[in-house]
């Protein structure tokens, strides 16, 4: 039969550069990454077959290791740190106060801001010969000591500090715009019940907004995955590798240390996590129960 | 005139003035020289810049390395070209210091223009903090803990050290030539022999290395290595770890070399490190930018260029035939122990980047961790020379 | 079960007078509703009985206290909201004993007033879901067990039926009154909807801008309305309003219309301070119109009709008196040929007048 | 204290509450959290050197200069070259203006055919720009410098801005579709019937409803485009080095002692454009997130 | 004007059948309404229908041309939506006329039609409005207008009213009756309000589940609906069902209830195939019920009463017969006293009684 396809020509045409971009810039380079991860590459790609071996040296790799460890602590506390600091901000911020814009301006123009300067700031702020430590010593008190940016053990909490910084603003936005949405009735009914407000938060609100919490949820983790420019600006993954993470691995394996083949497997097991974690939630978000709108 | 754009890493105070020698040499010879410098992580990201123009087809006329296998598969893929013809006509191969000439051959070709001769393993001090202290130049490796005792004692930075992960593991490096020998130093970066990593002389090496930690101040991370420099030009440090190159920084400061900063090559074993820089000249189509490659090449390797770059930027020069009588008392030392033989070649040349760089992990994170052992370091060693093999 | 008295009530928004010196007094029992356009402050009268907001002056009595500074739940009164506000993530039973819980009721006193709630409100079954997984009466009889439980002697229901479709609207309209029968608890009921009014109410409170314009029983309201606000805000499809004169010089009273026809309207009752002459507004709801029949104490009125809405049951025929528009109801069954003019007739007795100006009842 | 016991009438008697007092507290620590960075920079980018040296990082200066922001903007040095960040900053804006146009306007035309086109492999199309907005870029990196070396793009100014449509694709694709799935489809039909073909509903009827969702595009695209640090390094070539490199360099490259001030000045201009955006347009900024998060 | 003739439509979306194997005829200026719950495909109809969404078999004719392919603007149709689908950004003259630029019409043809257009809708003095600035009213002539200036022969309305509140629902009905009366352009209509579908159409197509249940005018679908859906569907409040059975043995005919009461059903007319002994339900409309009368074929209904809700003009009294609920519409000045239990009448001949199982008519 004729028509569909004939009658969306134009659409066909105008959704051409996506095809072109989702075939080369995406599928193609995704293939192409997952087929050099089993050649012996270092500089130039050379197309024989290694197998897992690759693979083997990456989990045999001190620095992959820890990487991995810092994203998941990055990323709990980042996460986590976001969620309750970003919820927080909200619900105070949703008590009617005076002044909400300037609040909320100020809660959220760390994220207006480059990763590269939020790294520098906290990096001369937290720096212990010159910033926060420095300063309370200045004011009298010799023994204070805030040194985790240049302790192994504590520098990758910092980095979650200053993400949290960045990004809390962000969750609040998302879960204002949520508690703007619940319906004021439901207050009433819980003050006629006489519920008190913290326990209607906890136990209603917080229920309510589970679909923004898992909004807010798959952004960070998103911003978890690909953090790098933040590690950069901070501590160059520093002090020793402590606060080294995957995409600063696949980075520097790709272009210091010359071994594309090590890199790419590194950024396709990035890009496989990233799959199983998301794919799910997409899939509910976007496609399931989906309504055509017709053409 | 010939444009020539320069990809390179020279972007501290001293490195800057000496790379301007460049610069001025080539642009009185008729050319004209486009600098561009990318700075951090002691060349990572000037590297990556310069390795991605090539591979993108757009490469720049010259770009800097460090001497050794960084280059070695731009070579493979023949996407640098070979400087033989301006070799032979400026006599490189009579002139230039044999390993250096080693490394920069592929093949019996020569794909890269040496400038300079580094040295890594210097341990440089302040003579008057050291005096502050009531401590003396150490000769060896108790006397330095000794002097390191006094200097805390006085309330002296014994250690300035940067945070950045190439200056610790140039540190360690000393420490393996000072206290190790030479002959563990091949045994572990040439010959790559677990035996060696595993043996005892080894193991002085990583309690050395261990009880380095202890005499760096809290102020590491976040520095950089000239501000390490300037703290034991100005006193505030006893001593410092660095390649040659500090003494651009002591120069720049207006202090002397040899007098104001002490310098002693190797502690412990006096050895001289070869290293250094080289320039590569990767293929184009651009006739224009082949005739700027060729002018660039016989500039840099003048013997006036030479000089006036070796002489701001702390190195000496590669070749023989210049005139040497106007270098420092630390260069003279230098030159003195290559002329007897007591050389060792630099890690750039006798291991690939890769493996360079599972080294760096290794040492950066045994440096920066206090709670880890001596023998966990052994281990973390052994096993990259195994994996490496 | 408890009295509401509402003394002197004002209630503003910043500068905005939403209710103005109001007085209502609601005996035992009683089924009240408000019912008002959109606007007219309803729910602001029934948030300050809750407690829900503050008042700018005046009282508020239930159950013979003065409760005006008292805390919603310490009121005695139970809210059920146009959207039920019930809690989404809870059960059933969650939304019926998160109230107790709070008030530290022991919990198998909780047990206790939850099923016998849920038995009254015949959601036993029920008790397990999420409000999500119930129909829209389900939810309705989970909002007021929600009250329920908690022994409350007056329920406050804000529009409870607005957002449901026609049917469902029905069924619960009876279940609302079945329940006020079986518990017999007073009732303040806010509607807009004048079926639901007139369906529900024992008195129903007219409310315009802020204003109650007409307290009184359904029948009372829809037969005598006491000014042409009330008039036209009851009954669908509205009450017919033509404009006109008195004439109550010699003969019989009569109301001449603009094109000059007099109507006889012998059989009305005036109110008093009606004058001669004087401009008014004759206001006939479509079904006191009979297009056949002359009933006994009717009056003729000419009216031109040009078009018919069978309506299944009743059909509505629209036409024209003195150049306004006028709707006439006749059963299903009747059959009417437009266009075509018409003596009709219509009994004064059950006609409306008002005054021109001021909308007042003559 | 009165004897008589006051009758509950008319207003309640305001009174401040300890929670009252609680909320504010906490937002104005909270404030000072978020402001302290902020604060940090501009104390420190009008000290002069001598004051920095002391140490004392949050003590407001007691010689302001101003001398490091003009340092920052004119001659601050990387490397060789002492031309300051303001050839950073005429480079990011060459390649945000001509990013911002293309991604946007290739966005608008895919979310809209996406809406109301629906043509075959749409949903394919979709889902792969959607997991596309969350791959690790290092993923594409090395391919794509390839790629666009074999089409002569890789480090030029075209190529930058390639590089940020395909990357900012995902984001006002999704962007534009969630907009336009609130746009009644019966308003597409209405136009289907008239006769509209797909580029004459496009322009005539479906942009001009669109300003509020591109006015959130183009914030979300400049904030973004300009902070990128990452692409700049790679892509753009050393002619066009964004603002955000050349800072790295700027504050990496040191002459002796690290002259904060200048680093600190030279940040706050890095940041500046993106912080006057934001600030001049809060609202629709938190609408975008909205936007760009949330299911529409 | 222009016959519409949809022969074995069948349309699917991916594995869900919408339509099945449809035939509908209509003749030139007709008004036909589609009627039927959510769901059940009457826009999917319509969209087939103006050309918006492909058929997956089965062709559509429109004024004796197969346009089953035909591009939307091709097949000389009008579409007025729920939402009216005005061009926000455009003037009411820039709605109008758009679709003539698209079909690149000289402009002072275009002037020509939207002026004539204008003056039809009598929205001349609206042309440089933006629809924001519109009633509710407004926008939907200018709705309209937008098909008329394309000079269309069939006019398709996808629910136009149902965005509207009670009054301006039964103004604009009217209005479109009007329009339909001025244009005599075929129209068809779809609707879920069934009180819209009995006044506007010539004909009604009610449908449920893809199917047309009964094609019939207005009066034969509410007077005899062909089964149990329709029956239930149209009107308001709905028929009441009460189960039983068939008694055609010995005697009059009779219907048993459950409870043993066995009503005389003397006047109704099978349509056929009706067995004794046979479970059926009668449907009577609650206006088919007197309390009071017993009119001339008469059958007694015995009914126990229980609520009265006054509804104004008239009163709907609930109860049960045989168990069953049951809704009576008496006059608003009856009154009866509850619980009561009476014998009440019906005409058997106004009623219907369906297969207990299948729902067909019997
Ligand atoms: N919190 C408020 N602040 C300011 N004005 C308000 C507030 N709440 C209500 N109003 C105003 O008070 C008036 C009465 O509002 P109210 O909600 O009581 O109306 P209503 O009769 O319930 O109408 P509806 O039938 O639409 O619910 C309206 O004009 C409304 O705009
Ligand atoms: N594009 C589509 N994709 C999938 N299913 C659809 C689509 N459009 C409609 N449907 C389904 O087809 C059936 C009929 O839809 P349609 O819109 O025709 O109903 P309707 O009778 O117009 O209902 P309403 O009165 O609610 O407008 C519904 O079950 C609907 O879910
Ligand atoms: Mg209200
Ligand atoms: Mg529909």
């Amino acid at each position: 039969m004729k028509p569909r396809f004939f009658r969306s020509i134009a659409a066909q045409i105008a959704l051409l550069p996506a095809w072109l971009i989702v075939i080369f810039a995406y599928l193609g380079t995704i293939a192409w990454t997952i087929r050099i991860s089993f050649t012996s590459t270092k500089v130039f790609p050379t197309y024989d077959f290694v197998g897992w071996k690759q693979y083997e040296r990456l989990f045999a790799t001190d620095r992959w290791i820890i990487s991995g460890q810092n994203l998941f602590i990055f990323g709990a506390c980042f996460i986590i740190g976001c969620l309750i600091f970003g919820f927080l901000l909200a619900v105070f911020i949703d008590q009617k106060i005076r002044a909400e814009s300037v609040f909320r301006t100020i809660f959220l123009y760390p994220y207006a801001m480059s990763f590269i300067v939020t790294g520098l700031v906290w990096q001369w702020t937290l720096n212990p010969t010159l910033g926060v430590q420095q300063t309370v010593r200045n004011w009298g008190w010799q023994d204070f000591t805030f040194d985790w940016l240049v302790r192994g053990d504590r520098a990758i909490y910092v980095i979650a500090i200053a993400g949290i910084w960045q990004a809390s603003g962000l969750v609040m936005a998302i879960l204002l715009a949520g508690l703007r949405g619940v319906d004021q009735e439901l207050w009433k009914a819980a003050k006629v019940d006489g519920i008190p407000t913290w326990r209607v938060y906890l136990h209603i609100i917080v229920p309510m907004l589970s679909p923004m919490f898992v909004t807010a949820t798959v952004l960070l983790a998103t911003a978890v995955v690909k953090v790098y420019d933040l590690v950069i600006a901070l501590t160059g993954g520093g002090p020793g590798i402590s606060t080294e993470v995957p995409a600063k691995f696949v980075i520097d394996y790709l272009f210091n240390r010359q071994n594309v083949g090590l890199a790419t497997a590194a950024s396709t097991v990035m890009f496989v996590t990233v799959l199983v974690v998301l794919a799910p939630w997409l899939y509910s978000q976007y496609f399931r129960g989906q309504r055509g709108r017709g053409a | 005139a010939e444009k020539a754009e320069v990809i390179h890493w020279w972007t501290s105070g001293g490195e800057a003035a000496a790379v301007q020698q460049f610069a001025a040499a080539f642009n009185a010879a008729g050319g004209e020289w486009v600098d561009a410098a990318v700075a951090g992580g002691g060349g990572d990201a000037a590297r990556t810049a310069g390795i991605n123009r090539i591979v993108g087809g757009n490469p720049p006329t010259a770009m800097q390395f460090n001497t050794g296998k960084q280059f070695d598969e731009l070579v493979t893929q023949g996407l640098l070209s070979p400087l033989d013809d301006v070799a032979d006509a400026e006599g490189w191969k009579q002139h230039i210091n044999p390993l250096v000439l080693a490394a920069v051959t592929r093949d019996g070709k020569i794909y890269a223009a040496p400038v300079n001769i580094h040295s890594n393993i210097w341990l440089w001090y302040s003579p008057a903090a050291l005096e502050k202290a009531g401590a003396k130049a150490p000769t060896n490796w108790d006397e330095f803990f000794a002097a390191g005792d006094k200097l805390k004692a006085a309330g002296i930075v014994p250690v300035a050290q940067s945070g950045d992960a190439w200056t610790q593991v140039l540190t360690f490096n000393n420490v393996l030539i000072g206290a190790g020998g030479k002959d563990l130093y091949y045994k572990i970066y040439k010959d790559l022999d677990v035996d060696a990593v595993k043996s005892p002389e080894f193991k002085k090496v990583a309690d050395i290395f261990a009880k380095l930690r202890d005499y760096t101040d809290s102020g590491m991370q976040g520095r950089q290595w000239n501000q390490a420099t300037a703290m034991i030009v100005t006193g505030q440090a006893g001593f410092n770890f660095m390649g040659d190159w500090a003494k651009g920084e002591v120069i720049a400061a207006g202090k002397t070399p040899g007098t104001d900063v002490g310098c002693i090559p190797g502690l412990g074993n006096q050895e001289f490190w070869i290293g250094g820089d080289v320039f590569v000249f990767p293929v184009n189509k651009d006739p224009e930018a082949t005739k700027a490659q060729k002018l660039l090449e016989k500039v840099l390797l003048s013997p006036e260029a030479q000089v006036a770059f070796n002489n701001k930027k702390g190195s000496i020069p590669v070749r023989d035939d210049v005139d040497l009588s106007k270098v420092d008392a630390c260069a003279a030392q230098g030159i003195a122990l290559a002329k007897a033989g007591n050389v060792v070649e630099s890690t750039d040349i006798l291991i690939s980047p890769d493996v360079s760089g599972s080294f760096t992990d290794a040492i950066a994170s045994f440096f920066s961790d206090k709670s880890k052992t001596s023998d966990d370091f052994v281990a973390s060693i052994a096993s990259i020379v195994e994996g490496a093999k | 079960m408890a009295t509401v008295s509402i003394r002197d009530l004002e209630i503003d928004f910043g500068t905005l007078r939403v209710l103005q010196t109001l007085n209502l007094d609601i005996a035992e029992g009683e089924f009240i509703v408000l019912l008002g356009p959109s606007g007219c402050g309803k729910s602001t009268l029934l948030n300050a009985v809750a407690g829900l907001l503050d008042v700018t002056a005046g009282q508020i009595w239930i159950g013979g206290k003065n409760v005006t500074w008292e805390e919603p739940k310490d009121r005695g009164i139970g809210m059920v909201f146009q959207s039920y506000a019930l809690y989404p993530r809870m059960t059933v039973k969650g939304n019926l004993s998160f109230g107790l819980k709070m008030a530290k009721t022991p919990s198998e006193e909780i047990e206790k007033r939850v099923a016998k709630a849920a038995k009254i409100l015949q959601i036993e079954p029920l008790l397990n879901r999420r409000p999500s997984e119930l129909s829209g009466g389900q939810r309705q009889r989970v909002a007021i067990g929600r009250a329920l439980v908690r022994d409350v002697e007056v329920f406050l229901f804000d529009e409870p039926l607005s957002n449901l479709d026609a049917k469902l609207r029905t069924e619960l309209r009876v279940e609302i009154k079945r329940l006020h029968h079986e518990l017999g608890s007073t009732m303040i009921y806010v509607t807009h909807d004048q079926i639901e009014a007139l369906t529900l109410a024992d008195r129903i409170a007219v409310m315009n801008g802020g204003v109650i314009q007409q307290l009184a029983s359904p029948k009372e309201i829809y037969r005598r309305p006491v000014n042409r606000f009330v008039a036209g805000f009851v009954g669908s499809p509205g009450m017919n309003f033509v404009d006109g004169t008195l004439s109550l010089g010699a003969g019989a009273p009569g109301f001449v219309l603009s094109d000059g026809t007099r109507l006889d309207i012998s059989g009305y009752e005036f109110s008093g301070n009606a004058k001669d002459e004087q401009p008014a507004t004759i206001g006939i709801r479509p079904e006191q119109v009979d297009l056949k029949e002359k009933g006994e104490d009717a009056t003729i009125l000419p009216i031109s009709l040009n078009l018919v809405e069978p309506m299944g049951a009743d059909s509505l025929v629209w036409g024209h008196v003195s150049g306004t528009q006028f709707a006439v109801r006749i059963d299903g069954d009747d059959h009417v040929t437009t266009p075509v003019t018409v003596d009709a007739f219509f009994s004064p007795s059950q006609a409306s007048i008002f005054d021109k100006t001021s909308g007042a009842r003559l | 204290m009165s004897t008589t016991t006051m009758e509950p009438q008319g207003p309640r008697p305001s009174r401040i509450t300890p929670a009252r007092i609680g909320v504010y507290a906490f937002l104005v620590v909270s404030a000072a959290f978020f402001l302290l960075p902020l604060y940090v920079m501009v104390i420190t980018s009008i000290k002069p050197m001598a004051e920095i040296r002391l140490g004392n990082l949050f003590s407001f200066p007691l010689a302001p200069t101003i001398e490091p922001w003009i340092k920052a903007w004119t001659y601050a040095c990387t490397g060789v070259n002492c031309e300051g960040i303001k050839v950073g900053f005429l480079n990011s804006f060459r390649i945000l203006v001509p990013s911002v146009i293309v991604s946007i306007a290739l966005g608008a035309t895919i979310g809209y055919a996406l809406s109301f086109w629906r043509p075959k492999g749409a949903n394919f199309l979709f889902a792969v720009l959607l997991l596309g907005a969350f791959i690790p870029y290092q993923v594409f990196l090395y391919p794509l410098v390839r790629m666009l070396s074999t089409v002569g793009l890789y480090n030029s100014l075209p190529g930058i801005v390639v590089v940020h449509t395909i990357f900012g694709l995902p984001l006002m694709t999704l962007l534009f579709r969630n907009f336009y799935a609130g746009i009644p489809i019966d308003l597409f039909k209405a136009a289907r019937v008239d006769g509209g073909g797909f580029w004459a509903i496009f322009f005539r009827l479906m942009l001009p409803l669109s300003t509020p969702i591109i006015i959130v595009a183009v914030i979300l695209q400049v904030t973004g485009i300009w902070n990128d640090f990452l692409f700049g390094l790679i892509f753009a070539g050393r002619e066009n080095f964004p603002m955000t490199v050349e800072l790295n360099n700027v504050v990496n490259t040191t002459t002796g002692e690290r002259e904060y001030n200048v680093n600190m000045a030279a940040t706050i201009l890095t940041a500046l454009v993106p912080l006057v955006v934001y600030f001049v347009s809060g609202r629709w900024f938190v609408r975008g997130i909205a936007a760009g998060a949330v299911k529409g």
